[in-house]
């Protein structure tokens, strides 16, 4: 069933790998920020210093209208950052992983019903419901993620199900059958394991939206104010007079980080899917 | 512009580049196509007899009987029968005089004679009458005219007689916010709920609505030409409505608008520093009669207990919440919660910081942390937890008062809610602390001296109305019953007293308001309800000389 | 009179696994009119020489050597040379026509492409010729068949459809790249016998590639037999397949059902790392000492070319 | 069939959910009619709740609702003071331009752009396009307008800071339009670029690819009479979610650029739990969705025979 590899361009497989590189060093800093924040921020990011300092050797992002220290936010917002983001995606992966394999094993009316399902969120109008929500909801970084998480699994669930459905028709997912085990069985021993490097590129490319959304009600003053992400970073530096008096360090490194962040992960998830020769969607 | 160079490369082989320099062309021609004026804005400074005014409130109907941010400014067009001077009295503007029953029971407002609305009409006492009971039967603020306005009559040729159903002291404070309708536009609309006139508005003050264009952003005055009062010397004037403060801010400092006005409110304190680095600006500074207070649910514990509300008063910083949360632009407020600005003031003890002393009060009145934990425990013997309500506005704010307790040992949780929740919650009390402000209209509403915001046989969406205790019921009953100047002073000093003992609310500072506004106009008046936006101020501005 | 000249043409590709010599100096002449018949195992480089010819191979491709189609060197030809070159004077047919014809373009549409790309013809007089050589290519209904998708074609139908566009322009090669794989035997007789039949009225020549010797001996003319990268034998048909002189042609013949069916011993070597000395050597019954150290070179012998030290 | 009957369903469960949800949370079209500083007595909240029909059990509004929805009557709005029908016609134009615009421009900047980089070699040109289109994907669109308003609006100046139009002559509206135009139509055009770049790569390895060639197709060609219609399948089933989503897709960027349309207008009406606009706009984004994604079916079906086949 694997097509023959597609002869490459020259050179086309070395600059691959360097820029799956990058992604991969750019993500496990990131990462490690979040781990370690504690130790590797110069400061605790609560601890109020003069307000609106500009970058000096103390602080070298400077200090917010809190007079916390920027540069320690900052580390510290990868936390709820990547909390959100790989919260986010971790449910919305599983529940698109769910519903495309039921579907794609089960057919018929289960596949009917659960695309149908499929259909109806994806023709929600996601920004609008997600702001509904977020504003109905208590405003923590949890239900931010959870809601995003719940509106997001749609395209994991149809590309699932399109491979699952290839999948079942595989000879060892038929001669399981045969073999009389169980449903169960057969999706998560057979099916599964032949799913995984579809759905990871998904899941990375989840991770990217759900950042980006988190960010964006948090601009909209919807986010969870007694949390440090960088978005609700870029959200004070907008009200509280980043933009206005050209405090660069304050709005642009925290915009930055997303941007690095998310672009890690998008290149991640390229650089597998391409590996893969999946379908390229991204949505 | 990189993207466009990329662009071009890639596409820079045959057929495609012309299509891309089609494009190109199609979105470059128009802009540049539009001549000498090099960019927005600079052009338009020029014009020095029109004066632009930028808000950022969210105006949504171009219904400017019941859309809130719209009736403030139609108030320059629909003036209301009072107005408030600069120095915070109520007096007489389409009304030229009241007469009041002794017992309250029957106002007589003399309406002016040279008043003309602006399709040349002569304004009458039926117009004013009929606004009256047009507002009594159809607004659905008005539910206080129905208790309270018996028949609305005409004496002789200029005066409009209420007589009410019971005795009402300030009519007048009342009759300063509501804009005089004209009668032979509006008695023809039934529902003004589902009335609106992006148009002509007629009006009979010295400008009329022209026109309210709302997908443009803007609400323009004219000047009305049937006006007798003295000439404006300014010919129109713009309201530019802004979805976004900052860039509010950024059209005020490139010059698209003169000067910044939002009812009850400050232009930002932290946008400040860029607008005073412009030379052509001036600022206006007051101390308002407002404020920003930190409510507590006095209905329950702790908060019921007034030893817990002193300790809480002691635990805030209120220098530094000054130097955060309003740039220094706040004065640390006395525990009678009224400021200075307020008619009879009373000086009460100021607020004082000083966290030794609230953990003192706390020990001392139960409230000790007795298994070890940091955090203090209430009567019950449970940890004080404590949820602390608040709307996205007040979210830093909040992150200090949380701080503050915490480090008294009093734990809070942070609910950043919008507007429409938090009303719901706190109508429903289901909140501990709360962070509010206070309006102009707000500190004199009820029976004044902000028993408004406390007395809970009242609702409303921006009041906690909280105060459930007959002694304070007295004293605004007490405010309510009279117009006499020693009695109000002596009840006014009464509420203060009031305030200051039982503190139901933590003042955390008393604000300034700063308008800043363009030198090219001169001559600004403000008063405390309205700020700049008043009739008297627009007569009077004028073109700075030059 | 020969039309294409094949000159120590070479190809490799440069993959993840090292390089594989698809082709390794193959030269040999392809007549007039003349039916050529490439035969071999699966992969052994029949296809690549055919997609050499048209330079169709992808980028990561090298060749060498020359392939000279009368007085122009096509390797050497620039893209848009080559351009007026494919589908005019040398056309190709590949296996899976189903895969080679677009799917979502009308079978009419791809056929009177080709008059609109080579002969500048207008859309009307273009489809009319598309819709004329759909008659001849023995479709009942041409017009319905214009209008038709590749997908509502059989197989066997789009076949057809690659045949008649191979044939349209007359030109004066034609490749067939194992155009009857995968095909039923009924239908691969009908398709070669109407390859054959505008062969003959186009007079074209053709060059037929395959691993059917069945096909090769009904219709070639000369055939010849490529192992690994390279042509180890070139004869008249009738001499081929009387008295193969290679001892790899004698064992593939006696492994054809109809023969023997005796398969020869081992497995084709891999194309990265090709065995020393003769290619087959390490499967030859008849191998000599030098076999296994030396690479015999191509020799003519008796009217044939051999490359094989037993001949020398 | 089975899909037209698929569509009502969905149709049926998201307007349920439109009437549903924001009737889950705290507070109702009244709570925030007036503003801060107003008291609405008891008996006139009463009056109001009767007349939007919210003192009745939520079944029977669910039921009234369906009758209105099925006689398109979208009731009018205490907040607006409007028939809600108006109000969206309003803004709705003015959104349309915006968002129109910007999905023809960044459908077809990113899909010949992304066609052309897959197609090409991966050379330092295509590297830096998809670098830069890579970039754009990954900024969230409410910071790239802030940074564009700021940049070209205030510190250069060349353009106006917001709204749709000033003076509403031609060069006027253009001019308005092109900073948020631009950023709509860089974040469509990146998401797109990303799809037909990868989508033209896998058409690119096809038979009828090398075919096309041996046919005697020039490289261009290849990619525009085959490669490009094959690729770009993918793409229009987002575009017509695109489509679908013209009205709340533009929400941060008018916001950022003050601009009175469908997105603030959303915002608004969340804010003030103003139902039946709500209701009005969900109604109207939900019809353009499901009838965007019927169209895209039968587009899909019109390109692909292979689909159309199968029903």
């Amino acid at each position: 069933m694997k097509k023959p590899a597609l002869p490459r361009q020259n050179g086309s497989a070395q600059k691959k790998s360097l820029s799956s590189l990058l992604a991969v060093v750019l993500f496990l800093v990131f990462f490690i920020l979040a781990l370690c924040a504690n130790i590797i921020a110069p400061h605790d990011p609560w601890e109020r210093f003069d307000p609106y300092l500009p970058p000096s050797v103390e602080h070298w992002l400077g200090t917010n209208d809190l007079g916390h220290d920027i540069l320690s936010e900052l580390i510290y917002g990868s936390r709820v950052s990547l909390l959100v983001g790989l919260g986010a995606a971790v449910l919305a992966t599983a529940i698109g992983l769910c519903v495309g394999l039921f579907a794609g094993y089960y057919k018929g009316v289960t596949d009917e019903i659960l695309m149908g399902i499929t259909d109806v969120f994806l023709m929600i109008p996601r920004i609008p419901l997600i702001i509904l929500l977020a504003a109905f909801l208590k405003p923590s970084f949890w239900i931010i993620a959870l809601v995003i998480g719940f509106l997001w699994w749609t395209s994991t669930a149809r590309v699932v199900r399109s491979k699952s459905l290839q999948v079942s028709e595989m000879n060892f997912v038929l001669s399981s059958k045969c073999l009389g085990f169980s449903d169960k069985h057969i999706i998560f021993t057979d099916i599964f394991p032949n799913i995984i490097q579809i759905v990871i590129p998904k899941f990375m490319l989840t991770v990217a939206a759900a950042m980006i959304t988190e960010a964006s009600l948090s601009f909209l003053g919807l986010g969870d104010p007694s949390m440090k992400s960088w978005g609700m970073m870029i959200n004070f530096a907008f009200t509280k007079g980043g933009l206005i008096n050209a405090l660069w360090w304050w709005f642009i490194p925290p915009g930055l980080c997303i941007m690095f962040f998310v672009y890690s992960v998008v290149l991640l998830g390229y650089s597998l899917e391409e590996k893969e020769q999946a379908v390229l969607g991204i949505s | 512009m990189r993207f466009l160079n990329q662009a071009s490369q890639i596409l820079g082989k045959k057929p495609f580049k012309k299509i891309f320099i089609l494009i190109c062309l199609l979105i470059l021609i128009p802009i540049l196509r539009s001549g000498p004026r090099v960019g927005y804005g600079i052009a338009k400074n020029q014009n020095n007899r029109i004066l632009r005014i930028g808000t950022s409130g969210r105006v949504r109907s171009a219904n400017i009987f019941l859309d809130s941010y719209i009736s403030v400014f139609a108030q320059l067009s629909n003036p209301s029968l009072m107005k408030m001077t600069p120095d915070g009295r109520i007096v007489g503007q389409i009304a030229k005089d009241i007469h009041i029953s002794s017992d309250y029971m029957r106002w007589e407002f003399h309406i002016q004679e040279d008043l003309y609305w602006s399709d040349g009409e002569l304004v009458t006492p039926e117009d004013v009458k009929f606004t009256i009971e047009y507002i009594r039967d159809r607004s659905p603020v008005a539910g206080w005219m129905k208790d309270t306005i018996d028949t609305v009559s005409i004496s002789d040729e200029k005066a409009v007689i209420l007589q009410l159903k019971r005795p009402y002291t300030r009519l007048d404070v009342e009759m300063a916010t509501h804009r005089l309708l004209p009668k032979h536009i509006w008695q023809s609309i039934d529902t003004p709920m589902q009335y609106t006139n992006p148009g002509e508005n007629v009006g009979c003050g010295p400008f009329f609505i022209q026109k309210i264009d709302l997908n443009r952003g803007v609400i323009l005055f004219a000047q009305n030409p049937f006006w007798k009062g003295p000439k404006p010397k300014i010919d129109a004037i713009e309201v530019h409505i802004y979805q976004n403060i900052d860039v509010l801010s950024l059209a005020l400092d490139k010059g698209e608008i003169d000067v910044f006005y939002n009812y009850a409110s400050s232009y930002p304190y932290q946008n400040l520093k860029k607008i005073r680095a412009n030379s052509r600006f001036d600022f206006i500074e007051k101390l308002s009669t407002g404020l920003i207070f930190l409510g507590l649910n006095l209905g329950k514990a702790p908060m019921s207990d007034l030893r817990f509300r002193e300790a809480l008063s002691f635990a805030i910083d209120y220098g530094e919440i000054i130097k955060l949360d309003s740039l220094g632009y706040g004065k640390i407020p006395n525990r009678g919660f009224l400021p200075p600005t307020i008619e009879h003031y009373k000086d009460t003890t100021p607020l004082e910081y000083n966290p030794e002393k609230a953990k003192q009060i706390l020990d001392d009145s139960g409230y000790g942390d007795h298994n070890g934990d940091g955090i203090r425990e209430g009567h019950d013997g449970k940890n004080l937890a404590l949820t602390l309500l608040v709307r996205p506005v007040h979210a830093r704010l909040a992150e200090l008062i949380q701080d503050y307790l915490r480090s008294v040992g009093v734990k809070t949780t942070t609910k950043s809610v919008d507007t429409s929740t938090w009303i719901n919650l706190k109508d429903r009390y289901r909140y501990d602390l709360t962070i509010a402000r206070t309006t102009p209209w707000g500190m004199i509403m009820h029976a004044g001296w902000a028993t408004g915001y406390f007395d809970s046989r009242r609702t409303g969406e921006g009041v906690l109305h909280n105060i459930d205790d007959p002694k304070f019921f007295k004293l605004c009953d007490d405010l309510l019953s009279t117009r006499n100047k020693e009695k109000l002073r002596d009840f006014a000093f009464q509420v203060q007293d009031y305030y200051n003992g039982q503190l139901p609310a933590i003042p955390l500072y008393w604000n300034v308001f700063v308008t800043p506004f363009h030198t090219k106009f001169q001559g600004w008046l403000t008063n405390p309800l309205y700020g700049i936006f008043n009739i008297d101020n627009f007569l009077n501005i004028e073109p700075a000389q030059k | 009179m020969s039309c294409l000249h094949i000159k120590h043409l070479t190809v490799t590709f440069e993959t993840l696994m090292g390089t594989v010599v698809a082709v390794d100096d193959v030269s040999f002449d392809h007549e007039s009119k003349e039916t050529l018949a490439l035969v071999g195992e699966t992969g052994c480089g029949k296809s690549v020489i055919a997609s050499s010819i048209l330079k169709l191979l992808p980028d990561n491709a090298n060749l060498s050597g020359e392939i000279l189609y009368g007085d122009k060197d096509l390797l050497r030809l620039s893209e848009r040379e080559l351009a007026d070159i494919r589908g005019q004077e040398i056309s190709i047919i590949f296996q899976n026509p189903t895969l080679a014809l677009n799917p979502v373009y009308r079978i009419g549409d791809q056929i009177s492409e080709l008059f609109r790309v080579h002969k500048r013809a207008s859309s009307k007089k273009s489809k009319a010729y598309a819709t004329s050589l759909l008659g001849r290519m023995g479709f009942k209904d041409p017009e319905h068949a214009f209008h038709m998708y590749p997908s509502q074609f059989s197989e066997g139908m789009n076949q057809r459809v690659l045949i008649a566009l191979a044939l349209a322009l007359h030109p004066k090669i034609i490749i067939a790249d194992e155009p009857t794989k995968g095909l039923d035997d009924q239908l691969k007789e009908e398709i070669l016998k109407e390859l054959m039949k505008i062969k003959e009225e186009k007079e074209s020549s053709l060059f037929l590639i395959t691993h059917d010797f069945d096909a090769a001996r009904n219709i070639a003319d000369r055939v010849a037999l490529m192992y690994c990268g390279q042509i180890v034998e070139i004869a008249l048909s009738p001499d081929f397949f009387d008295e193969p002189f290679h001892p790899y042609a004698r064992g593939l013949l006696k492994s054809l059902p109809s023969h023997d069916f005796a398969p020869i011993p081992g497995a084709s070597p891999s194309m990265i790392s090709p065995p020393e000395g003769c290619r087959f050597h390490p499967r030859c019954a008849e191998r000599l000492e030098v076999c296994s150290h030396e690479m015999p070179e191509p020799i003519k012998k008796s009217g044939r070319i051999i490359r094989c030290f037993l001949y020398r | 069939m089975k899909k037209i009957a698929r569509y009502l369903l969905a149709l049926f469960i998201i307007i349920s959910i439109n009437f549903f949800i924001p009737r889950l949370m705290p507070g109702d079209p009244i709570t925030n009619l007036m503003g801060e500083d107003y008291i609405v007595s008891q008996e006139s909240i009463d009056a109001l709740k009767a007349e939007l029909g919210l003192d009745k059990p939520l079944l029977v509004q669910y039921v009234t609702y369906w009758g209105d929805v099925i006689r398109l009557d979208l009731g009018h709005s205490f907040h607006f003071h409007t028939e809600v029908s108006q109000i969206i016609a309003s803004k709705l134009f003015w959104t349309t331009a915006l968002v129109g615009l910007s999905i023809l421009f960044g459908t077809l900047f990113g899909a010949i752009l992304g066609a052309l980089s897959g197609w090409g070699k991966n050379d330092p040109k295509n590297k830096t396009l998809t670098t830069f289109f890579l970039w754009i994907y990954c900024t969230p669109p409410f910071f790239l307008s802030l940074v564009v308003l700021y940049v070209f609006a205030f510190k250069i100046g060349i353009f106006p800071l917001r709204g749709f139009y000033e003076t509403g002559t031609f060069t006027d509206i253009a001019k308005h339009f092109f900073l948020p135009v631009l950023v709509l139509s860089l974040s469509l055009a990146s998401r797109n670029y990303m799809i037909m770049r990868g989508s033209i790569i896998q058409e690119k390895g096809k038979l009828y690819i090398l075919y096309a060639r041996a046919k005697g197709l020039l490289n261009r060609g290849i990619l525009f009479r085959h490669a490009f219609k094959n690729a770009s399948l993918p793409l229009i089933t987002l575009v017509a979610l695109d489509i679908g989503f013209i009205i709340s897709g533009a929400l941060f960027v008018e916001i950022v650029f003050s601009m009175n349309g469908m997105g603030t207008l959303i915002f608004d009406a969340l804010l003030a739990r103003d139902y039946p606009v709500l209701q009005g706009i969900f109604l109207i984004i939900t019809i353009m969705v499901v009838v965007a994604n019927f169209l895209a079916d039968i587009v899909y079906g019109i390109i692909d025979p292979r689909v159309r086949e199968q029903r």
